[in-house]
């Protein structure tokens, strides 16, 4: 009952909400809503105990498809955060003003609904309908209310993401003809017998959808145009949840389905997800827009997450795992600075920037603490999920270890550099009149913090939430 | 005992939480006391500690699971044996004293600015502890960079200054390069061994083959480069005293920077097992030695003298532990700690009462000013020197002649450093204190003696600094007076056991400690002759004098060969490839179905005629293609 | 076979009606019931009630996929007479007499549904396209509308000389005008796949595939197609665009399901460069277009394109599919036509700000552009699904499937610009009248697409009922 | 007569036809050819109905095959006669408009 | 050679048909188009009488010849088209109809020629009564009656097409 739920809440508030006319009524009601999904998912999360099919109803039987969920524990992660991220996100854009609001909100909730459908999708055609259903929601706000170029923009991007997303249709097609019992479950997938050759073919017709979604390099190139397009509420739900539709997607459909591929294939993928790593990271180094900046820094450590899920060992996947809920939280929380920076100062560069150290004290501390997190400083979370993935990939390989390091010293030199031009120097013509972070986004960041030192002291509880999805798949492989 | 444990990081942690989140509403007073007193706690703590351990020996405390995993896990627990007790009492005894010392150093700070400063600085003391007192290498690598981090926020303290902030950004990405290198020593052991604790660790190093073991060593050691400011990763310190000078001593003199010898120490065992490794340290540490006085001798900022002076004899140190005289390193760790913390303290009073003036050349003639501070800088002098009994001659022989036994050469080297480095000191000191005021008339107005917070703990290490080195007395002195090296056994036992034995005959000994002894006495007195009236040179200064001023070049060296290049790649990557390249193909396939479009639509002329043309030519086509005996079907298939 | 007879009277009944009166309301109404009754007639048929039960003589064939096509088709013309009812009767005085001829072309689609002959073929062809010529050239004083209609003419024409050779060669093999019987001068066993079919046999059916080619605008035979779409009045456009094209399918599929035992694997070959070609020239060419109705020309020669998949797979799934497909892309289309031909300005431009002025027009627009471009959730989704299925299904068209989809990503352009310029774009977009009743059928209609989308087993339960 | 010899004949008439329709702007000329091509098909189902006939006569004495292909081209004459009174209407309309029947003046409707 | 009547007639009958059916294309006035087409229609009813298929060839002869060809005969004087206002393609663009067309009939001669199943079939001359009025009349109103009826629907079509596109609004 708890899985559809998550889906259905913010399906039917996401509808109702289009129809609410007053602004302020729109918001309290979105942010009832997804405070409502975040109860459900936190039950979700700690107070359920049984693994396996949560729900199995008749959908399209003639296709083979069934309308049925399933909640593990990388499914009931990703649930908690979206569940946590929206709530955040709704509160932190508070004080923005948006022209049709009911509509934007609305559409908010409805790319929730998606999302929670995609982490809870236990039939191939059921999680293609949600993979596109968190999509379109996310083309209209992209392009109604974002920045100048928006339109052409938010264009590349849904036709990226679509192309990727149809060639995975033709590959599940394919697939579909080739289980035992001609049907769309996950259970049929995972069972399917393909040729050396038709396994690696379809492998990458799939592979490619989800690197265009995680993205990998160098299929990431509608990223940070798309990060700087969007507002910044939508950005904060493509980056720090959408991407992990793709990490997930590899490690719920992609790796157990295609057991041989992925092995075969895992030097090469690897060799590409290091290889952005540090493209990204040098070209993070060299922006001046930060919204550019964090996309890259972005792209960066979605390709180190992808490495360690492809060296398929407990590590590295565990340290994935982790990392996915750590990343969404941190780059959210970064979001949500880099948005108050935006509308307080009117500008994004960061050679306009600077001593904003002074002027806004409190906000200085929560952008150091969010740094140091995206820097994977121990005892911030982010430091659990690279260390694990680290490890796992050094058991892979060492010199890819090694080479996949330099970017560690590489995101200290470009988030330090943002921190400094940001914060620190002497204030500019645009920074001059600066007042600090209103209360909303205070209180949002500090949760956040809070979750960052927590999960970086003790990050036991998500270690626990998510083993099961990792041995099933180690002891698949 | 063991609930004691937790205590010890446990205080500078509520320090650091209390100063950061009250700092606006504490006091400044409220503020130091609980900075300066939770240091203290934990000080008093770590004597409990330290005469526990001398009792009962060493023992883990775990307090919860870090990380557990599948076949995996790394605890969060502390390990207090005599080497870190050692380091315990070193890190806050000498921080409750510099905390003080601070209180009055800073107390020209807006609140706000104070509070962040103690609570930066109680976060570093506990990130030291942990870094000290963690049980396996995870937790020292968090401490590891916990102490970066502070390090950073402390060297870009007075945040409106650009230079200090990438002085800061600079320490903390050197740092990062040598962290990379200890974590992938980490994930080497833990691949090889499946753990990290340092007990599990040691006892199977045996499992280990030489190449994992001098990989593993090597790897660390570019930690250790890194945090202790060995070359080539050396360049960050002397920036670093971009930060307040009480910062510069705690961090950037006694502990921090010694955090790479601690951990080699811990890991004596391995490195005992990697004779290559020992080698490439004792080098390595031997030319840190040498490349940094000779940087010294002609430094005109007082700081920057301090530091490459700390840079110099962190090479010592390194010297030690590549030529398996692991005591003598740590003891040279603890004797340094005292004089050259006392050394910054001073510095900093004298650039205290100079209103931040750094500059030597602008001094001179302070003594009858500030006569606490000129005694103990002089103290402090005399043990760096290595003139016996003051503290630095014990750590410092010990180290020589564990080098000499090695390889006579080390030696040799070592004391040439040790000549330069009486030259630099005593140059340091006689520009600083002796001869005349060579400031303005109204700075020499301000000038004044330091208050008490500022002089009791340069009172306090002078002492230390002189009898520090007793507990370390040689054996060719007296028989089992080297109480350290006893303490300190258990420790190194293993690798003694394992390390070939030289020694030296007495009356070898005696020779070598006078006949350097003697010339470093020369050097003081040449030195102090040729300063007492120094007169500021008005031309500019040219060859080697002008190379050494210049530290060699080396950082403008590092920029062309490495941070320029870089720049100029990631443009590249930024403007050329992503721009045009990989954006570009995307872009271009738009462009080639817009291109396309134009094109095709021609062929929709309008005119019927055309239409009905290209379907006969079509319709030929079609019989073309049917009818070709199969050879198509083939190629079809072949695709298919 | 009720269907045939039922549209053949409702024709002539409405000729009558416009004898009788002269009120245009009436005649939609007349039209609507009439199509009720066919639609109920059609039914009536299919779950085995006859009006009549003729000897057919083997000329016709009366199946499920044909009366299932017929109902979809005949329910398809329901909702564009609802929708666009009101449009037909402003284009001209003689609106009972297009009634009467969209009765008779929906008589040739019940026949092409249901043939089982190439004479039955050649006449459903000829009453179907007849009828078109005169409806495309319904704006008589259009100067676009007459060109139109004499090119479409013209063409046709042609297009059915060719059809009627390819017939005669075929006759001239089997000695037969009944579909799938064998030649009757080469015994069966005989030798292999080529050797067994004559050689007039297989130009005669290359000729008729040349010829439905051209009546389901497949390239290179498609040309008639964007000038004939664009010339005739919009309301016309959205019936050929949809029913007329759909029926064409329905008899490509009926012709050559017959023929694939003289079919080799040459004929794969031909057929996939005939879909490639389509997909390439239908979708690229659209991209272009500055006028949403040529567009949508365009975006229906690339929708046949995907149809032609039923033709490459020609199993279960493809038949199911058609028929899903049908449904699909006639009503998304008759909506986007709906909302097209009460804009003053065809142009994208045209568009721009609709949401604001128009937003329950809009809306419906976007799901119809959705659906046509086969974004899930919509009907057009399962509609390209079951074509690719049906192509994977059986095996080694997975190049087919993935050229196919690259061109779904290229269509994804020109239908967003629409909703670009609807959504995104600032304007005052000039309609005519859009009354209360028009925005309520057009709701219904969209409602009826997400229907199918998320539950298409109310269609596909149906046929297997 | 040898059927090839009907076949050979109606082809080229069927392709003189084409090539009328390709070659002419004349709207009606275009016409009269296409006219043409189905009276080459009518030709040829003929022959053909009577090459059937004649084939099977051998067998079965009293068989009517051959009569549907003449029927067919009964039924092509039908239509014909339809398509040539809806095609003459539109060539008259046309006219009427733009007093011309050259096709090539037919391109309002381009790209 | 050993020709029969019946096959100099053929002959005879072909080379009037092709001759007459090109000067259909090469006439400049298109009145005279149109008597061309009369003559190769008239040639086409002599190989239906050849083929013993009398119907055909009265109907055609009334039908095609007689009533199509002076509808179009009608049409062509009302617009008054003659020689002078015939508008002519470039010849590139004949040359190349011509070359397309030449090839179409080009690839079906090849195609019948290996159709070997052909071989020796002749078609029955002069011989067999099923082109009879009788015969077909027979079958037309037995097997054929559905189709039959159906050309009502598509001469109403056309009939009200006519009358839709002809009326004057």
């Amino acid at each position: 009952m708890i899985p559809v739920s998550l889906i259905l809440i913010p399906l039917i508030t996401g509808i109702i909400a289009f129809f609410l006319k007053e602004a302020k009524l729109v918001r309290s009601f979105v942010l009832l809503s997804s405070l409502i999904t975040l109860l459900f998912a936190l039950a979700a999360a700690f107070f359920s105990s049984a693994p396996g099919p949560a729900l199995d109803v008749e959908w399209l039987p003639s296709l083979g498809s069934r309308f049925s969920l399933m909640m593990d524990g990388m499914g009931k992660m990703l649930c908690l955060l979206t569940a946590v991220s929206f709530p955040a996100i709704f509160i932190a854009i508070q004080k923005n003003e948006y022209k049709n609001s009911s509509s934007f909100y609305g559409l908010m909730l409805l790319s929730q609904a998606g999302l929670m459908g995609v982490f809870l999708a236990a039939d191939a055609l059921l999680f293609y309908f949600f993979w596109e259903l968190a999509l379109i929601p996310v083309y209209f706000l992209c392009s109604i209310w974002g920045g100048e170029k928006r339109i052409a923009v938010t264009f590349k991007f849904f036709v990226y993401t679509f192309l990727g997303s149809l060639l995975m249709l033709a590959g599940l097609l394919y697939l579909y003809f080739h289980t035992a019992d001609h049907s769309f479950s996950l259970n049929s997938f995972y069972h399917i017998s393909l040729s050396g050759k038709q396994e690696a073919f379809i492998f990458w017709l799939f592979f490619i959808a989800f690197a265009i979604k995680m993205p990998i390099f160098p299929f990431h190139t509608w990223q940070p145009d798309a990060y700087e397009q969007s507002p910044t509420a939508t950005t904060m739900v493509m980056s720090g949840i959408m991407v992990k539709m793709g990490i997930f997607a590899v490690i719920r459909w992609l790796i157990p389905v295609f057991p041989h591929a992925s092995i075969q294939f895992a030097h090469l993928i690897i060799l590409l997800a290091i290889t952005g790593m540090i493209y990204a990271s040098l070209i993070a180094f060299r922006q001046d827009d930060i919204k550019r900046l964090v996309a890259y820094s972005s792209i960066a450590h979605i390709g180190l997450i992808c490495a360690a899920i492809f060296t398929q060992s407990t590590m590295g996947l565990q340290g994935a795992m982790i990392q996915m809920f750590n990343h969404g939280i941190n780059v959210i929380g970064l979001w949500i600075l880099v948005d108050t920076i935006e509308q307080k100062m009117g500008t994004r560069k960061l050679s306009e920037l600077g001593g904003l150290a002074q002027k806004a004290p409190v906000m200085a501390i929560l952008f150091v603490v969010m740094a140091l997190a995206n820097i994977a400083l121990p005892l911030t979370n982010a430091f659990v999920g690279e260390f694990l993935m680290f490890n796992g990939l050094f058991s892979y390989h060492v010199l890819f270890t090694a080479f996949a390091g330099i970017s560690i010293i590489l995101a200290a030199v470009y988030t330090l550099q943002m921190v400094q031009k940001v914060l620190y120097g002497n204030t500019s013509a645009f920074t001059e009149k600066a007042v600090d972070i209103t209360a909303n986004v205070k209180w949002v960041l500090i949760v956040f913090v809070i979750i960052i030192l927590v999960l970086g002291v003790y990050p036991q509880p998500m270690l626990d939430l998510t083993i099961d999805t990792v041995k099933s798949i180690t002891t698949k492989s | 005992m063991n609930t004691l444990v937790f205590l010890v990081p446990i205080f500078p942690l509520l320090g650091f939480l209390i100063n950061g989140l009250g700092r606006k509403s504490l006091s400044k007073t409220a503020i130091s006391l609980i900075g300066s007193g939770s240091i203290l706690a934990s000080f008093l703590v770590s004597i409990v500690l330290f005469f526990d351990v001398k009792a009962n020996g060493g023992s883990v405390t775990q307090l919860f699971e870090f990380i557990k995993t599948e076949g995996f896990h790394i605890p969060f627990a502390f390990q207090v044996d005599q080497l870190s007790s050692l380091f315990l009492l070193i890190i806050t005894g000498i921080g409750f004293l510099i905390h003080l010392y601070s209180s009055a150093y800073m107390h020209e700070e807006e609140p706000q600015h104070f509070g962040r400063y103690f609570a930066y600085l109680n976060l570093f003391v506990f990130s030291m502890l942990l870094l000290v007192m963690g049980a396996n290498y995870v937790i020292m690598f968090i401490g590891w960079e916990g102490v970066g981090l502070c390090s950073y926020l402390l060297i870009g303290f007075w945040f409106k200054n650009n230079d200090y902030n990438y002085a800061a950004r600079k320490a903390f990405v050197m740092n990062r390069i040598g962290d990379l290198g200890f974590l992938l020593a980490v994930f080497w052991i833990l691949a090889k061994l499946g753990t990290a604790s340092y007990a599990e660790v040691f006892a199977g190093a045996g499992k280990l083959t030489a190449f994992d073991i001098t990989a593993i060593t090597s790897l660390l050691f570019i930690g250790a480069m890194g945090k202790s400011a060995q070359i080539p990763l050396y360049t960050w310190l002397p920036d670093a005293m971009a930060g307040p000078t009480p910062v510069s001593a705690l961090i950037h003199a006694a502990t921090m920077v010694t955090a790479g010898i601690y951990m080699i120490a811990r890991s004596n065992i391995l490195y005992t097992m990697a004779p290559a490794t020992q080698s490439l340290i004792a080098i390595v540490g031997l030319a840190t030695a040498i490349f940094a006085a000779t940087i010294a001798l002609k430094q005109n900022d007082i700081k920057k003298v301090l530091a490459y002076s700390t840079v110099s004899q962190l090479g010592y140190m390194f010297l030690g532990l590549g030529v398996g005289a692991y005591t003598g390193a740590v003891f040279h760790v603890m004797t340094h700690a005292f004089f050259k913390a006392l050394l910054f303290l001073g510095a900093g009073s004298v650039i205290h009462a100079m209103h931040h003036e750094q500059d030597i050349r602008k001094m001179g003639g302070l003594k009858k000013y500030m006569p606490v501070t000129q005694l103990t800088f002089l103290l402090a002098c005399l043990a760096i020197a290595g003139i016996p009994p003051f503290s630095g001659f014990f750590s410092k022989d010990e180290i020589l002649t564990a080098a000499f036994e090695k390889n006579p050469l080390y030696y040799y080297i070592g004391v040439a450093g040790a000549l330069m480095t009486a030259f630099y000191m005593f140059r340091l000191y006689t520009l600083t204190f002796l001869g005349k005021f060579r400031g303005t008339a109204e700075a020499a107005h301000h000038l004044h003696e330091s208050p008490w917070q500022m002089t009791v703990p340069l009172i306090v290490l002078a002492v230390l600094s002189v009898v520090g080195g007793w507990i370390g007395i040689p054996e060719v002195f007296a028989e089992n007076a080297h109480s350290l090296e006893h303490f300190l056994s258990p420790i190194f036992a293993e690798s003694a056991k394992l390390a070939e034995h030289h020694s030296l005959s007495h009356s070898q000994e005696y020779l070598m400690m006078g006949g350097t002894t003697a010339a470093i006495i020369l050097v003081i007195l040449f030195t102090i002759n040729k300063h007492k009236n120094y007169i500021p040179p008005v031309s500019e200064t040219s060859g080697l004098s002008k190379l050494l001023e210049n530290k060699w070049y080396i950082d403008e060296l590092y920029d062309t060969v490495i941070a320029k290049p870089v720049q100029a790649f990631a443009g590249l990557l930024k403007n050329v490839v992503e721009k045009t390249g990989i954006d570009g193909l995307v872009n271009g396939v738009g462009k080639l179905v817009g291109y396309g479009s134009r094109q095709l639509r021609l062929l929709q002329s309008g005119q019927v005629g055309n239409y009905i043309l290209i379907m006969v030519m079509a319709m030929v086509v079609f019989f073309l293609i049917w009818f070709n005996d199969g050879y198509l079907v083939h190629i079809f298939k072949k695709i298919i | 076979m009720n269907a045939i007879i039922v549209s053949a009277l409702l024709g002539v009944v409405m000729m009558f009606s416009g004898i009788l009166t002269k009120n245009k309301p009436t005649h939609s109404l007349i039209a609507v019931f009439g199509l009720v009754l066919l639609l109920v007639a059609n039914l009536l048929n299919t779950y085995g009630v006859l009006a009549f039960q003729p000897d057919t003589h083997g000329l016709f064939r009366f199946e499920k996929f044909g009366m299932y096509f017929n109902s979809i088709a005949i329910f398809a013309t329901l909702v564009y007479v609802l929708v666009s009812g009101k449009t037909i009767e402003q284009t001209g005085v003689n609106v009972a007499d297009y009634y009467a001829l969209i009765f008779f072309v929906l008589c040739g689609v019940s026949i092409l549904s249901t043939f089982n002959s190439l004479l039955i073929l050649f006449l459903g062809i000829e009453i179907m396209s007849i009828p078109l010529y005169i409806l495309t050239g319904a704006d008589k004083k259009n100067l676009k509308s007459n060109e139109a209609s004499l090119k479409y003419f013209l063409m046709g024409s042609f297009s059915t000389g060719i059809l009627l050779m390819g017939i005669t060669l075929i006759y001239g093999a089997t000695g037969s005008f009944i579909l799938g019987v064998p030649n009757m001068y080469i015994p069966p066993s005989t030798g292999g796949l080529i050797a067994k079919t004559s050689f007039i046999e297989i130009a005669g059916i290359i000729l008729l595939f040349v010829a439905m080619c051209f009546k389901v605008s497949a390239a290179p035979f498609h040309f008639w197609t964007p000038d004939v779409y664009d010339g005739a009045p919009g309301v016309f456009t959205s019936f050929m665009a949809t029913i007329i094209k759909a029926a064409g399918f329905a008899a490509f599929l009926r012709l050559f399901e017959a023929q694939t035992e003289v079919l080799g694997p040459t004929w794969k070959i031909l057929l996939s460069l005939v879909i490639v070609l389509t997909l390439l020239i239908g979708n690229i060419t659209a991209v272009f277009q500055q006028s949403v109705k040529r567009m949508l020309a365009y975006s229906s020669i690339a929708q046949a394109g995907f149809m032609l998949f039923a033709l490459y797979a020609q199993n279960d799934l493809s038949k199911e599919g058609l028929l899903l497909y049908t449904a699909a892309y006639s009503l998304a289309t008759i909506g986007v036509f709906a909302v097209l031909i009460k804009m003053n300005d065809y142009t994208f431009d045209g568009f721009n700000g609709l949401a604001k002025s128009q937003p329950v027009l809009a809306f419906v627009t976007t799901i119809c552009l959705l659906s046509l471009s086969g974004i899930p959730l919509t009907a057009g989704f399962f509609a390209k699904y079951y074509m690719l299925a049906s192509v994977i299904k059986n095996g080694g068209g997975l190049w087919l499937v993935i050229v196919a989809v690259l061109f779904a990503a290229v269509s994804i352009y020109y239908y967003f610009r629409l909703i670009q310029a609807m959504y995104f774009k600032e304007g005052t977009p000039e309609t005519q009248e859009i009354t209360g009743t028009f925005k309520t059928s057009l709701l219904i209609l969209g409602a009826l697409i997400i229907l199918i989308g998320v539950y298409p087993s109310i269609v596909l339960n149906w046929f297997y009922f | 007569m040898p059927i090839q010899n009907y076949i050979y004949l109606c082809l080229t008439l069927f392709s003189i036809g084409i090539i009328g329709v390709l070659t002419r702007r004349n709207a009606i000329i275009i016409f009269m050819c296409i006219e043409l091509m189905l009276n080459a098909v009518n030709l040829l189902l003929v022959a053909f109905s009577k090459m059937h006939h004649a084939y099977v006569l051998k067998s079965y004495p009293d068989t009517t095959v051959g009569t549907e292909g003449q029927l067919f081209v009964f039924f092509i004459m039908v239509v014909a006669a339809a398509e040539v009174s809806v095609g003459l209407a539109i060539i008259v309309m046309m006219f009427r408009n733009t007093h011309s029947v050259d096709i090539n003046f037919l391109n309002r409707l381009k790209n | 050679m050993n020709m029969s009547i019946t096959d100099i007639l053929f002959y005879l009958l072909s080379a009037l048909a092709v001759f007459s059916a090109i000067m259909v294309l090469v006439s400049k006035n298109p009145v005279h188009s149109v008597l061309w087409l009369i003559v190769v229609f008239f040639a086409i009813s002599g190989h239906y009488v050849l083929l013993n298929a009398q119907f055909l060839a009265i109907v055609n002869l009334i039908v095609y010849a007689g009533a199509i060809m002076v509808l179009f005969l009608f049409v062509i004087m009302l617009m008054n088209l003659n020689a002078e206002t015939e508008p002519q393609k470039n010849i590139w663009m004949k040359l190349a109809g011509a070359i397309s067309g030449g090839c179409f009939l080009l690839m079906l001669v090849s195609l019948t020629r290996q159709a070997t199943e052909l071989y020796g079939k002749k078609a029955m001359m002069i011989d067999g009564n099923i082109g009879l009025i009788k015969n077909l009349g027979k079958v037309l109103f037995s097997d054929f009656v559905i189709p039959f009826e159906i050309t009502s629907v598509l001469f109403l079509s056309a009939m009200v097409g006519a009358v839709v596109i002809g009326k004057k609004d």
